[in-house]
Formats: structure tokens, sequence, C-alpha cells
């Protein structure tokens, strides 16, 4: 039980990743496909937020008065530094693969994978 | 041993290159002069062949380091007795083939003639590559070069018929040498460290024996250039090439080639004491019998004169493997011999077969009654090149013949003493009806072909170029039985390094 | 399909809970990752970089490598979607 | 100041600044795009040959960037790996640079080219920059760099590329998501993310769940980005239908650099006992290149297009590196690190011949190769030596990378490995020995061919270095191996 609370951060971020990478993989719409990929890298952006998080800490601004500084009084930045980074990452594949989208649909009018496999297999 | 460092060896191999380079450049237009280069080339390189001879003879080696590619991949020559011993024929007979190539290739006013010469050329270089290397790596490399460079000339005439016959060639060769050679020569890099050619073999006792008998067995399906059953499929297909390259590269340079790395692998790789404490050599040599047998069994069904030969060819070439496999002193003495009395033999039987066809157009046994009138020279060398193969004095063939009847008496291997016998019967029945026909019945009357039956009194020989060269061959095989010394000197200090000698 | 989908989800899944399991639990403050590196980010952030956010100074100064990299993802990521949408005045020529 | 101090941080910086440069040349003059794209791939070629004979004469270079101390800033480290795989990054990017010049314009409108100059620099940059970082955020960081650009370059191709491209990004970041997550894991148990602190870190750890997922998950996140079978399949669309250019740079240099992470991964941030003795991964690895090998060989032999057979040949050659890094010994190590130079020399000049053959002909069909060599000699003797190669004839460079890959598979008696390795062999000889027949024994009958001659120079000359260098490579091997590989094996090998 102890073990079910005490890293139920985990358990929602795992949840959430599963539902994601179970879309990218098996959703045939190539849109959902994406929206699939979204939440996927939501969720692992929460996972590493998550590691930065201390028990009844404040976010890492210091007061100049302060002289001694307690670091267990602070969250971890390290996380949040690289969440930063990762999210402008998915970000910018998520406009890359919104740009492809575009690009097939001008192509061949939907975003049905099976449609388009259909219209690439009549071409032949 | 006394080794002398020479790039001799080298030089044997380059001089053919550099020819190819001058036959591409001369090319078409200058015939003469491309020509020209291969007889050049053949000279050379038999000059070259030559020179080291007496150095060898006095049991001296020669050894060449080219190129130390990693500390255990070194491409590096040594020019022994045995490796001399190929060279040398091998050299030799590419000057005759080069001037029958000629006669042969103009006779039928053939296509892509510069291509023609100039693989035949990167072929010899190998050919001389293999009989030099110092290591099994070296003759590895050569030994797929000879592959590649031959391709082409199998394929020369580009008809479906062809492109298949060269397909099998390569899928036969290729195929099982990066399969089974390639693992092989791993395996005994893995377990015995060492690659080089030593006269008592590389593996140490301590070896498991399972791992040996695979390794050999490895070796013997690798090296399908020798055309041992049951790869020998690839020398009956590779049979559509033009008659010269069927000539020298089926009877003396490809075939040779292989039956050369047998021996080198037995003798050299594995060493005898190995071979017989683990009883291969009599496993070795059961294979070859039965090649031996059940080739010659094929060739009698055969009506196409170049088919008969190839499987004649498959026949002979286990001579050598048996000899080797017997492995006692006098077996190897007749399996060396065998080398040399064969490729003159064999190549004799080619070249009359190419000129026959030059002639007359015919390619088959049953086309063949009579033409002995016609072509008397030509006949006359078939019928020498035939006795010698059958072994009879005074023809080259009875010289290994003799070694070999005496080392499976060494041996106490009786069984392939009755091989031999019935083999030899075997190669009588083949050969010699053809030379009946050919001499002593009359000429069939073709209907449609009137014209030419008429003139059968009258000579009709190929060009003479062709027919000097296969007189050369024939007188060749006889001058081998008188004055053996050469071969059987080089022969003796093979088997004195390897089997401790008579 | 969406079986095997399905199949690789939770064999996934199944994983991540598995090794879950030995992570240190929510808001410890004794994690690795809040003691190893993190603590000098916070303690020296001042004296080092002169600016009392933590965040600020890891992504700008510690690490502001990692930030021209992110930038480097959005120029590319522009790039990108100029090379791939945009229509060219002499498309019709070609 | 000396140039050659900062030449780690530079052959990353200069193609990233060109490439930022070119996008705004581009709108000003056209015309200079083009030098200014290959004097910078010129400058890291010479800044890659600068920092391996650093490296060779004076070991390890470890760059802190910023000035700050790992691992709480990020750092550059520099050994024989990495810069062997630089050196072949720029050698091929900048090849392909003068390749691509006359072969994009049938494929290409002319005003993309500056974006699409621009765009191959980042991947340029995105390759590099994962090939000198010693921190693996900032790995991830430039994967994505790379990858993004990749994507992109292979969407602009031709029919079915942009599909491709789309699956290649929903793998790709998959791919990418699961390396991000190994990191998480790696670093909240350790902490760090600098790869040589994780590495004193880490064995500790050896018993603990998480560590066994890290792994896992980085793993299985490289082996999507290397195709390795079978997470390949976005690769063969995606290459195939890439415009040659893209093909060529993507297919020599992307999977060569993921299996330098692979090899980063299971021996710099994980010891190498790790894989081999604490969890069977290092064998389930030989399997599942075995397997890769195999497939990918007899996929490979069912194809018509010549673009898509290279494809699957690729994925059969990256199960060549995996399975010989794997196999726990320096004979196999070694044969994967130095096929890593020979697969991406080989792979490029056949991408390159049948991009050539592709400029005159409009084909990629085997069956139109007929009568070729009659047309364009020098491309054809090319592709003849690389067959060659690609067989494993000596002295061709193929030959010696799969002779130390199959001693390797034998000390590691890893005997179907041997098999694989000869299967594989073995059909490359039917594969390209069935096209050589058509160019060169088969007469030319169609009417397609008439226009077909000898490529362009610039397109001619990267092919005929590709060739020559494959040769000289195979000659060399056992200098390149004592002077640079040698270092690159592990320690406890």
């Amino acid at each position: 039980m102890e073990i079910i609370i005490g890293k139920y951060n985990y358990w929602i971020y795992i949840a959430l990743m599963m539902i994601g990478f179970y879309a990218m993989i098996a959703k045939r719409n190539l849109v959902k496909k994406i929206v699939g990929m979204n939440i996927f890298q939501t969720a692992i952006i929460l996972y590493f937020i998550s590691t930065a998080y201390k028990k009844n800490a404040t976010i890492p601004i210091l007061i100049k008065s302060q002289e001694v500084i307690d670091v267990t009084q602070y969250v971890n930045p390290l996380p949040h530094v690289l969440m930063l980074t990762a999210i402008v990452v998915m970000v910018s594949t998520f406009g890359v693969a919104l740009a492809v989208i575009v690009m097939l649909y001008k192509k061949y009018k939907t975003l049905e994978e099976d449609e388009i496999i259909e219209i690439l297999r009549e071409k032949k | 041993m006394e080794i002398i460092t020479s790039a001799k060896p080298l030089f044997a191999i380059l001089v053919s290159l550099i020819a190819t380079i001058l036959i591409i450049i001369t090319g078409e237009k200058a015939r003469n002069l491309r020509e020209a280069w291969t007889i050049i080339a053949s000279i050379v390189k038999f000059t070259i062949v030559a020179s080291m001879l007496p150095d060898i003879l006095n049991g001296r080696v020669i050894e060449y380091t080219l190129l130390a590619i990693t500390s255990e991949l070194v491409l590096q020559f040594k020019v022994d007795a045995i490796g001399i011993f190929f060279a040398f024929t091998a050299s030799f007979l590419w000057i005759i083939t080069s001037l029958y190539s000629i006669g042969y290739m103009r006779g039928l006013n053939e296509h892509a003639q510069t291509r023609y010469f100039a693989y035949f050329a990167i072929a010899m270089s190998a050919t001389m590559g293999v009989a030099f290397s110092a290591n099994i790596f070296t003759a590895f490399l050569f030994y797929e070069i000879i592959t590649v460079s031959t391709f082409p000339l199998v394929a020369h005439k580009e008809t479906p018929e062809a492109i298949k016959g060269a397909r099998k060639y390569l899928v036969y060769l290729l195929g099982t040498s990066v399969a089974f050679q390639l693992t092989a020569i791993i395996i005994t890099y893995n377990v015995a460290g060492n690659l080089n050619f030593l006269t008592n073999g590389v593996f140490h006792d301590n070896i498991s024996h399972n791992l040996i008998t695979l390794t050999f067995l490895l070796y013997i399906a690798g090296i399908t250039k020798a055309a041992i059953m049951p790869l020998h499929s690839w020398l009956p297909a590779a049979m559509v090439a033009p008659t010269p390259v069927s000539a020298l590269l089926h009877a003396v340079a490809v075939v040779k080639t292989g039956v050369f790395m047998i021996v080198r692998v037995v003798l050299y790789i594995f060493g005898i004491d190995i071979l017989k404490s683990l009883d291969l050599g009599t496993v070795l040599a059961y294979i070859a019998s039965f090649t031996i047998i059940a080739a010659s069994v094929i060739a009698l069904r055969q009506d196409n004169l170049k088919l008969r030969l190839a499987y004649s060819t498959v026949s002979q070439l286990s001579y050598v493997v048996l000899g080797v496999a017997l492995l006692s002193p006098s077996g190897v003495m007749g399996s060396i011999m065998h080398i040399v009395a064969h490729a003159f033999g064999k190549i004799t039987l080619f070249f009359t077969a190419g000129a026959i066809y030059v002639a007359t157009h015919k390619t088959n046994i049953s086309q063949l009654d009579g033409i002995g009138r016609q072509m008397p020279f030509t006949m006359g060398a078939f019928t020498v090149g035939a006795l010698s193969m059958i072994g009879i004095p005074p023809f080259a063939g009875f010289l290994s013949k003799w070694y070999l009847t005496f080392g499976a008496l060494e041996s106490d291997q009786l069984i392939v003493l009755a091989v031999l016998a019935v083999s030899t019967i075997l190669n009588a029945c083949y050969f010699m009806p053809i030379v009946y026909a050919a001499f002593f019945k009359e000429p069939k009357i073709d209907k449609h072909n009137l014209h030419e039956t008429l003139d059968k009194r009258t000579l009709k020989e190929a060009p003479a170029i062709m027919v000097i060269a296969l007189v050369l061959t024939a007188i060749g095989t006889i001058l081998i039985f008188f004055f053996p010394s050469l071969f059987l000197q080089l022969a003796q200090i093979v088997v004195t390094n390897t089997t401790g000698g008579y | 399909m969406k079986v095997l989908a399905l199949i690789i989800v939770i064999l996934t899944g199944s994983l991540l809970i598995y090794s879950s399991l030995d992570m240190p639990d929510w808001g410890d403050p004794n994690s690795p990752a809040s003691t190893h590196v993190s603590p000098r980010y916070i303690e020296k952030t001042i004296e080092e970089t002169a600016t009392p956010n933590a965040v600020t100074s890891v992504l700008a100064d510690y690490r502001g490598y990692d930030t021209l990299g992110e930038t480097v993802v959005i120029f590319t990521a522009a790039v990108v979607c100029i090379l791939l949408l945009r229509r060219f005045e002499d498309d019709k020529t070609h | 100041m000396n140039l050659s101090e900062h030449s780690s941080i530079l052959i990353v910086v200069v193609p990233l600044i060109a490439s930022f440069l070119n996008v705004f040349i581009g709108l000003w003059r056209r015309s200079l795009c083009y030098p200014l794209f290959l004097l910078a791939l010129v400058i890291c070629g010479f800044l890659s040959i600068d920092l391996i004979q650093n490296i060779i004469n004076n070991g390890t270079i470890r760059y802190k960037l910023g000035g700050w101390m790992p691992p709480w800033g990020i750092e550059y480290v520099v050994d024989h790996l990495n810069a062997y795989v630089i050196l072949i990054v720029s050698f091929i990017s900048l090849l392909v640079a003068i390749y691509s010049k006359r072969s994009l314009e049938k494929e290409l409108e002319e005003s993309k080219l500056p974006y699409f100059y621009s765009t191959y620099l980042l991947l340029v940059t995105g390759l590099l920059g994962i090939t000198v970082t010693g921190d693996i955020f900032n790995l991830f960081v430039f994967l994505e760099i790379a990858s993004l650009a990749g994507y992109a370059l292979i969407a602009i191709g031709e029919n079915r590329s942009v599909l491709a491209s789309f699956n290649y990004i929903i793998m790709g970041t998959i791919g990418a998501c699961f390396y991000l997550l190994g990191v998480g894991y790696i670093y909240i148990i350790t902490g760090s993310l600098n790869m040589l602190d994780i590495a004193q870190l880490l064995p500790k750890l050896y018993e603990s769940k998480v560590t066994l997922a890290a792994f896992a998950f980085l793993v299985v996140g490289v082996a999507i980005k290397i195709a390795l079978f079978p997470l390949h399949r976005w690769l063969p669309d995606a290459y195939t239908y890439a415009p040659s250019a893209v093909s060529v740079l993507a297919s020599a240099t992307m999977t060569k650099v993921g299996i330098y992470v692979l090899i980063r991964i299971s021996f710099t941030i994980f010891e190498p006992n790790f894989s081999k003795d604490i969890i069977p991964a290092g064998t389930i690895l030989v399997w599942w290149s075995t397997i890769a090998i195999i497939f990918g060989s007899i996929l490979a032999l069912g194809q018509i297009d010549f673009k898509r057979t290279l494809s699957y040949i690729l994925i059969a050659e990256v199960g060549y590196m995996v399975l010989g890094v794997n196999l726990g010994n320096k004979e196999g190590f070694i044969g994967a690190v130095l096929h890593i130079l020979n697969d991406a020399l080989m792979i490029a000049c056949l991408f390159m011949v049948t991009g050539g053959i592709y400029y005159y002909l409009k084909s990629r069909n085997i069956e139109d190769f007929v009568g070729l060599n009659k047309k364009m000699p020098l491309s054809m003797a090319s592709f003849s030596i690389v067959a060659l190669s690609m067989i494993g004839i000596p002295p061709t460079a193929g030959f010696f990378s799969k002779w130390y890959l199959i001693i390797g598979a034998i000390k590691a008696e890893q005997w179907i490995a041997v098999i694989a390795l000869l299967f594989s062999s073995l059909v490359n000889a039917i594969i390209f020995f069935r096209i050589l027949e058509k160019i060169y024994f088969k007469k030319g009958n169609s009417t397609k061919d008439i226009n077909v001659k000898e490529v362009p120079v610039s397109m001619l000359i990267p092919i005929l270095i590709l060739a020559t260098s494959v040769i000289l490579v195979g000659l060399f091997s056992g200098k390149i191996i004592s002077s640079i590989i040698q270092f690159t094996v592990p320690g406890g090998f």
C-alpha cells in the first residue's frame, strides 16, 4: 500500500504514457497518431518534473538576504531546465509532423492511413 | 633451408597485370600490338619463373613479403618446390595457349577480344599468385581473383546459355569458397593461430580432433575448383566458354589451382601425421576414388566432345587428390607428377577439340567419323593426349600412374589399386573409340552437306598457329616421359620435405 | 495489428511498473537526483552566476549549451517547415 | 589563439553557423549558397583530420563548455572512437555535398536549394553533436536536431516519400522518447548526466531494477534509430524515395552514428561486464542481430527497386555491427568498428551509383540496368569493386571487417552468427552478381537508355573516391586498427 501511495507519480505517468504509446502505434488516423505522440512526450515530461520535487520544498529562487542555504528547501532545478529543452524539442517535432501531415493531405486529400495506402496501391 | 628474399615472385605476378593494362589501352585499334603484349608477357613471365628454378632445385626457398595488412593477414609470397612446379607448368602452357588463342579468336572472328585477352592475363596473374602464396590467406585472395576474373571468360559468348553456365560456375566457386573455405581458414587461424604453409602442418597436437575433422571437410568442400564430386557440376557447365579458355583454365590454371590448393592444404596446413592419425586421408581417398569412377562413367555417355573431356577432367583431377590422400611418399610423388602430366595431356585434347571446331564447326563425337584423314596432325595429337590420359608409355601420364600405383601399394589400399585399374580401362573406353572413329571409320554421308564430305581426302586443318600449338603440347607430353628429371627433382624435394622421403 | 500494439504497450508498461518499484519515493529529498549534482546549482547560483533563480542559472549558464541546442531545434523546425510547405514563386516553371 | 584546441566544438559550430547564414544568403543571392555550404563541410573535414591527429598524438580530449566543471556543466569528450566516427561523418558528408550539386538538379526545385543546404548542414551538425558530446541529455538534443533534419530531407523526395517520412517521424519519436526515458531513469538513480560521471556511479547500482530498465530503454531507443530488425519498418521506404543525395548521406552516416551511440551506452555509460555478465543483454543482442542479418539478407533478395535492395542490405549490415559490438571479445569489437567505416564507404558508393543511374535512366529497377557498362564504364567499375567488397572478397575492405567479425563470432562460440554472416555474404554474392551480369553481359534493348551516359564529373568524382578508398582501406586495415581502432576496444575484453 505504501508503495502504491508513495510512488503514485510514477503510476500516473506510466498510465499516460501507455495511452500515448498505444495511440501512436495502433491508431490509423495520422492526426490521432501525433496526438498520441504528444501525450507520450508529455508523460515523460511529467516524469522528469516529478523527480525534481522534494516534500515541503519551494521553487528554486533564492532570496538574496539568505545566508545559509538549505538545499532541501528548494526543488531540484535541473529537471526543469532539461524539460524546458525537451518541451521545445517536442513542439518542434510536433510542428514538423504537422507540416508533413499538411503535405500528405495536399497530396491524398485524406488523413486515414488505410486510405492513403489504398490510393498508393491503386497507383501501382 | 636457405631463404632468399627476392621480389621475383611479385614480378611474375605483375607482368601479366601490366599486360592487362596495355591490352586494354591498345584495344581493337591495333590488334597485332595487343596480341604482341600477350605473347611478350607470357614469355617474360615464363622467363622469370624459370629463372627461379636453379635456386629451388638447390633446396633454397624464395620469400617476399608484399604487405602486412594486419599482423596475421599478410600478403606474402614463398616460392618452394611445389609452387614453382605448378607455376612453371602453367606459365609455360600460357605461352602456347596465347598462340592458340590468337588463332582461335581470329579464326572464328570472335567479339570482345580485348576483354578476352585482358581477363585471361589477370587470371594468369592470379594463378601465379596462388602458386607462390606463402600462406592460406594470400592463396585465398588469389583464388577468389581467379574466380572473378574468369567469370567474363566463361560468359564470353554472352548467349543466354553462356550466361547460365557462367552463373553456375560463379555460384559454385564463389559460394563454396566464401561459405566453406573462408570458414575453414578462420577456424584454422582461431585454433592454430597461424596461416602459413608449414611443412608439417600448422595444427598442434592438443587440438580437438572433431574440430580438425570439421576443418578438413570444410576445406575439401570449399576448394571446389578441384571438382571433387558432388561439387563438380560447374566444370561441365563452364564448357560453354571458348575452347582456349577451357584448355588453359579448365585443364590447367583453374582446376589445377584447385588440386594444388588441396595438396597445399593436405601437406602444409594439416600435415601427413595428423591426417594419418585421424584417418582422414582414407576418407579423402575414398571420395576421390568415387569421383574418378563416377566421372569416368558419365564421360562414357557424353557425345559432345568438350563435355566428355570435361568429365574426363573431373575424373583425372581426383587422381591428384587421391595421390596426396594416400599420404605416402610415392602417392604424393604421383599426385604432383600428375599435375604436369594431366596438364599437358588435357590441354592437347582441348586444343584438338577447338581445332576441330574452328576447321569444321563440329562439336559432337558422333560427327567425327573419318576426320583423322582431314586433320591428321590434330587427330595425331589427340591420340597422343588420349594415350597419355590412359597412362600408356611413352607418354607423361604413365609416370604419374606408376607412382600412384606404388603409393597405393605403400599404404596398403587395395581398393585404391582396383580403382586405378578400373579407371584406366574406363579411360580407354571413352577415348579409344574417338581415335578409332577418326582414323578408321568411313565418314557418314551427310546429305545436307555433300560438298563437305566429298573433299574428305583433302587436308582441312585449322589455322597453322593452332596446329603448331597443339603439336607442341603433344610433343611436350612425350618429352616429359623421356626427360622427367626436372619435374621429378622438384617433386622429390616436396616429398622429402613433407613426408620425410623414402 | 491492434492486438500486437496492445501487447507491446502492456509489455512496456509492465517493465516501467516493475522498474518503478526500485525508484525513490515521490518527494524524497534524499534521492540521488536531488543530492548528487543539483545541490551545487542551488548553493552556488548567486555566488557563481549572480542569479537568484537557479533554473535560470542552469538554463543560461551551467547548461547554456543545451539551450543553444534548444534554439537550434527551433531553427531546424522553422527551416524544415519552410522547406516542406512554402510555395515558391518559380514552382510553375519547373 | 590555438584553433586546434577548440576543434572539438568548432566542428559542431561551423556547420551550424553556415546553416544559419545559408538561409539568409539564400534570400539575397542564391548562387552563393552552394559555395558556403561546401566551404563549411571542407572546414569540417579539416577539423576532423586535425582532431584525429590530435587524439592519436595526445590522447583523449575533454573540452568543458562555458568553463564549467563536469558533471555540473556540459563537456565534450573526444577519444579515438569519436574522432574516428567524426572523420567518417565529415568525410562522407563532404563527398555527398559534392555529389548533391548535380544530382539534385533533377530532383528538387531550385528555389528550395538554400533551405535544403541549411537542413543538410543541420543534419551534419546534429550527427557531429551526437558524436562529440559527453553528456547524455545533450546527446538527446542533438539527436533530435539530426532527426528533424532527417525527416524533412526524406519528405522532399518523390512518390511515397511523404508517407515514409511520417512513419519515420512516429518511429523516430518513439525511439527518441525511449532514449529520453532511459536518460531520466539514469538520472533518477545517479543524479548525473555526464557519461564519465555516470560510469563511475552506476556499478554500485547494477542490481537495481531501474538500471535494467534504463539500459533496456536506451538500447531499444537506439535500436529504432538504427533500424535493427524488426524495428526497421520505416527505413526501406524512407531511403528508397528520398532524393539520391539524401539517401546516400542518411544511409552512410545516420545508422553509423546510431551504432556509435549504442557502443557508448553499452561500454562507456555501462561497464562491459554489465551487458555480458549481469544481464544477458549481450547474448540477446547477438541473437537479435543474427536474426536481423538473416532477414535483412532474405528481404534484400526479393526486391526489384535497387535502392530498396540496398536498404535491406543496410539493415543486414546494421546487424553485423550490432553483432560485433556485442560478441564480447576484442576481435568482434574491432570487426564492428572497422565495419562502421567500411559500410559507410560501401553503402555510400552504392547509393551514389544508383543515384547516378537514376540521373539519366530515370529508373532504379534492376531489370533496366542492362548493358550499362558501355554507357557508364567508370561508375560501373566502381560499382563492381564495391560489390566485391560487399561480398567480402579480399583485398577489398569488406573482407577484413568480415574476417574479424567471424573470428569474433567463433571465439564467442556463436555458431549461428557465423552461419548468418556467411549466409549474408552469399546472398550479397547472388544479388550483386545478378546485377553485374546484367550490366556487363546482357545486350541493351530498351529505348529508355538512349540518353544514358556517364554521370557528370562532379557526381563521378565522389563515386571514384569512395571506390578507391574501399580498396585502400582494405589494404591498410591493419594500420587503421593499430593506430585507431585498437584503442576503442573497451577494457575487460
